[in-house]
């Protein structure tokens, strides 16, 4: 089957669709490359990618006005780069450098960068999703016109902080929004082993009163287009929102993971027809772009990933001295 | 015996008391009115603190102040509520939570663990929130309505822990959690709401976050205690024919090691002294120290005056005899000085 | 406005009618009976009543076969007395006496017998929503054809465990019944401040997929009719159900609670009309019992309360030298 | 270094030890696998646990032998499942959770600690459930995969913490776990899983919850210590020219306070070892009980080697300084032995 390119979406201008393609490429080749660094010994720890669902990072990134804020879990490299992160910085994050997001404190995707308004992630799942409540509480009581986003997978969706997070934002009437993540699985479990009905939109719908709409997660501009939507109703004082995007995990959960538990075919398949960067390429086509500008964007994303992992490798290691540094922001016996 | 929320409490909560004199509980809502005239960013997160009040009438009077934003009123959802407050922080806030209970804490264990106490650490991204925590027992309150949980927190890197013994350190330590730019679990006892009474601390004051107080002087041996032990240290020290340091240790975690150790260094001898059950508390914290560190200075092994380790168990006959008091201080404190 | 019978539902039988009203009956001359000692200053802590609910806790209780177990709460006194426990028992705990259930460790409605298939509550709300989802889970491993239930208010609809709990027991599809009391109010707080579409029945169809169905929470005989249909269902393999009780809670959240929070007049007018035990008493009279029966039914219901306080009196208090008892099943240290 | 679930380890997951030896996680394996076959009271929740064998790998196989009713695969709901087999075990059942990390304990804390802890002692309902917990670092795991939470549950009434560091302890306590009738938490170590290998223990073999075991007999120091302390403490010992006595506690809580005591009666010496950082674990619990019982026995202050309180931080620079080594561990016991 050939590729399907993305629905016109003519909502969508020129120079924001090329921005579009530029944050797929860029969480597509980054991971391609830190994966590759992985098996070469040379990134510690585990890697995580979004492959297949990259147009939900970054069109769900595109989506957010300057000062709006997000925490995005691990699939979501592209909603970094949307919000101003460097491909050096998350490089940096990945080996554990001292000047990364996370001091080397922390690695892969666990960093968020406060000052581009992104909540540093934190692996329990669900946790997020009352802390962007909260920060939409802000917003609301303050008058701002600012909108809080998260994201979260059918797994993160069966945790208890989702629920209470939710219902608060729903209470509330707090500008969230709620970007689901549906790619089918959570680790090896199936969402049909996760939940009954997996259709989380109309779940959110009937059990939070959250107005929810289904969207395209593989069409980057269909996302954009939904989300934004979504977040402007948010902005306008409409209360939370949510969109499910429907997509499909093309990686196993983490590096070491080879997926076999999935259906033989299903990502080969999916790929062929449904692959996002590939869908925003042939719309891209369709647009009018020749194929040399649309190579032009290619390259420009490979040698930002290469030019920020050159600089990476630079960068300074951890230094153990300074581990106690930073444990509280005002030391009570800074001296000891 | 009157009532405190839905438990009892000793206390007249009816008369006044001598002039300039206020209570623990009317220093703590002082410290939110005021913290809350002060700074914009200052609001309230609870079940029932609105118009009811909370259920120890804490905030009572402050929806009327402060109206419907700053005041608000959550669902039951401590996970929700406590992460809310950590997302309000994010974006510059200084939210102030309400738990109904502090056994009530919990709940929102991981919210306050995970999120609250690692996030500075490892992204330099400051949450500034209060967690206040009616917490103790003396109320006929059973398991789930008198627990001390401090003990989960102290040693948790990331987290500051308060527990206020006086008036004047119920209203300073709680201006000084709100003024802090890390998180602060604050332990407000329930015995002593209507209970404690004081002089009234002056506006503004702040008792700041880290070092302990010696409560008294003294030079045969010392109590090193914190929230309910103040009070009955104090009066056992009273009481006894030996000349007792009483050391307040008021922020629990991060310990103030200096002052203990010196204590000790001039007293010899020492008890802990905690409501908490043994095994839990601050106890584990402050004996490693002593273990530690002032083996050189020890005339007599430490002591400790805790519960047994049990949940706080309800019928009076129970919970009366689990509970450290003013005559088992005194004893605890005559068998150190007879070692 | 006059009292409104129950509904006729000739679908209970007679005898099972009259072990209702006895059973709202110990309810509400229990609660009015500990409530005067509170005030006497004879019960330590702190009461609470399910003034208004009676039918609901009668009701869900018989609606179990004898094998099945149950979690009830703070306002299902009733619920209690159908699987077993005598007034004495219930006495003993609230005096905080040696054998009481809970051996004076735990107060009030702090307790459960699981000799009678009772687990002891424990406040933290939402908690007892996953165990009941658990001992479903064993019944149906074991082809065990048991059903178990729990009951919760709108406020614990709110907490994560709920969520967790109701959609465990959805995706693995176990014999679990859910009775929501629906009283309006959550301490102090209304439910339009819990939530935002207010009828949980269709919160919990939508969100969770599970059967859901509302029933008038002040008529005994509908409550039980509904319930014993839900229980049914459950037991017949058709997975976990959900009712809806709708009702008020006539006292406030404690004895310390005059509950002036709740708009004037409206716990007059519902006792006026709705109150459980006068709509039963009033259905028994049409269904032909006389006046003189019924009041035997009250008369014997007050003296099993009266029988029990008498009883619990002389119950020996608890003894201090026995507190670390049974803090292990299996003490690693007997002797120390 | 081999892969452990996503993360990495120390040790040959591919080569065959030697004949008749076993992993630490083949005990563990074994120890489910014997269990579930000799009682059908035994079931297992946890996510990712049926076909795909769980993060690690533990589970492998399980499924195959013993079915979907025995091995079931949860949702992401650690308040949920821990709940739920708490419901199991109130109607009979004797399930065991796996917990995917460690580090997620915070998320069903108040399940263990309210239900799973409290019930027994107020109602007489016992609740025989057994929480595996892949715990520790080591493994590059960063802040959330590489925690030693075990402290938070040391000290709480009515739970018992266990923490093996042997190849027969993976198996014996986790029978003996299994079989017991009070709610257990397991605190498996990750990198332990693959490096670690011993000789098969015979089926059926149980270590005993509470005593603890003298590892190594010695007179001149007591090292005291747990879970992937004792591999670290036993090799120190060997390169050390005195004669030391490591205490390997298998049970952290409730602690075999006996044996601790009586080993530095012996010693007059003890180091306390552990992977948890210094304020929490179970080094305070430790401690006090030195400070306040052997206090006529130390000629020289108790010692404490463990992390400093931080997160467990995820560079490998980091990471490596942060844990107690066999190195760091030879030191300390050299300074102790010096003073
Ligand atoms: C509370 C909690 N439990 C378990 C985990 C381990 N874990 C990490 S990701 C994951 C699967 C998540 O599935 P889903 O939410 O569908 O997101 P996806 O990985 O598909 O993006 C699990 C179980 C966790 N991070 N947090
Ligand atoms: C987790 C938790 N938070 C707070 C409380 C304190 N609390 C006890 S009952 C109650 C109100 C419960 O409301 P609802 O669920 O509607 O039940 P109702 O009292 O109306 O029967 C509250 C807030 C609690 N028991 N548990
Ligand atoms: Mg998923
Ligand atoms: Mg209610």
């Amino acid at each position: 089957m050939p590729i399907e390119p993305c629905a016109e979406t003519p909502s969508i201008a020129p120079a924001e669709r090329l921005a579009l393609f530029r944050l797929v490429l860029l969480q597509r080749i980054f991971e391609d490359r830190v994966l590759a660094l992985y098996r070469q010994g040379r990134v510690p720890g585990s890697v995580y990618t979004g492959r297949g669902q990259e147009a939900v990072a970054a069109g769900a990134g595109l989506a957010l006005g300057p000062d709006d804020v997000v925490a995005p879990l691990n699939r979501e490299l592209a909603t970094h780069f949307a919000r101003g992160a460097t491909t050096a910085d998350v490089f940096r994050n990945f080996f554990g450098k001292a000047t990364s997001p996370t001091f080397g404190r922390d690695g892969n995707m666990h960093f968020g960068q406060p000052e581009h308004g992104v909540f540093p992630l934190v692996s329990m799942l669900g946790d997020l999703v009352p802390v962007v409540a909260g920060a939409a509480l802000a917003f609301k009581r303050r008058g701002e016109r600012r909108v809080a986003m998260t994201f979260l997978g059918e797994g993160a969706f069966s945790v208890g902080d989702t629920h209470e997070g939710l219902n608060l934002a729903a209470v509330w009437q707090v500008p969230a929004v709620f970007v689901i993540q549906s790619n089918r699985f959570s680790y090896s479990t199936p969402v049909n082993r996760q939940m009954v009905n997996t259709n989380i939109a109309q779940r959110i719908y009937g059990g939070w009163s959250i107005p929810a709409e289904r969207v395209d997660g593989t069409d980057a501009l269909a996302v954009l287009d939904t989300v934004r939507a979504a977040v402007e109703r948010a902005r306008n004082g409409n209360g939370p929102q949510a969109v499910e995007a429907l997509s499909v995990r093309m990686h196993g959960h983490a590096a070491h993971d080879d997926a076999r538990y999935m259906p033989a075919g299903m990502r080969e398949e999916f790929a062929e027809r449904f692959d996002p960067i590939e869908r925003l390429a042939a719309r891209l086509a369709l647009d009018g772009h020749g194929a040399e500008a649309i190579a032009g964007v290619r390259e420009a994303a490979a040698d930002e990933v290469a030019d920020g992992l050159a600089e990476a490798e630079q960068a300074p290691a951890a230094d153990p001295a300074t581990i106690e540094h930073g444990v509280y922001a005002a030391p009570p016996f800074p001296d000891t | 015996m009157t009532s405190v929320g839905h438990l009892e409490a000793p206390g007249d909560s009816s008369g006044e008391g001598p002039a300039g004199s206020i209570t623990y509980l009317e220093a703590i809502r002082s410290a939110l009115f005021d913290a809350m005239r002060e700074d914009d960013r200052v609001f309230l997160l609870g079940e029932d603190i609105g118009a009811f009040g909370g259920a120890f009438g804490v905030t009572a009077g402050l929806l009327d102040e402060f109206g419907e934003a700053r005041v608000i009123d959550t669902p039951i959802a401590e996970e929700g509520f406590v992460g809310a407050a950590i997302g309000a922080a994010w974006v510059g806030e200084r939210p102030v939570v309400e738990l109904q209970f502090a056994d009530f804490i919990t709940c929102p264990f991981d919210q306050i663990v995970t999120l609250a106490a690692k996030t500075h650490w490892r992204s330099g991204q400051q949450i500034p929130i209060t967690i206040r925590c009616p917490t103790g027992g003396g109320v006929r309150g059973g398991p789930f309505h008198a627990g001390s949980p401090e003990g989960w927190f102290v040693g948790t890197a990331g987290l500051k822990v308060v527990c206020p013994g006086t008036v004047e350190d119920a209203y300073g330590l709680l201006r000084a959690a709100i003024d802090d730019p890390d998180p602060v679990l604050f332990f407000e006892h329930k015995r002593l709401y209507r209970s404690l009474r004081g002089a009234a601390p002056a506006v503004g004051s702040r008792t700041p976050i880290g070092p302990a107080r010696v409560a008294r002087e003294g030079c045969d041996a010392t109590v090193v205690t914190y929230g309910s032990g103040v009070t009955t240290a104090l009066a056992a020290a009273e009481q006894l024919d030996a000349d007792v340091e009483v050391v307040d240790l008021r922020t629990v975690w991060p310990l103030d090691e200096e002052t203990v150790l010196s204590s000790i260094e001039k007293t010899s001898r020492v008890l802990v002294l905690q409501e908490a059950a043994r095994s839990i508390g601050a106890a584990g914290l402050i004996l490693s120290l002593i273990a530690r560190r002032s083996f050189e200075h020890l005339d007599a092994p430490p002591a400790l005056l805790a519960p047994p380790d049990t949940p706080v168990p309800f019928a009076p006959e129970l919970e009366d005899s689990y509970m450290p008091s003013v005559e088992t201080t005194i004893a605890a404190v005559e068998r150190l000085l007879a070692y």
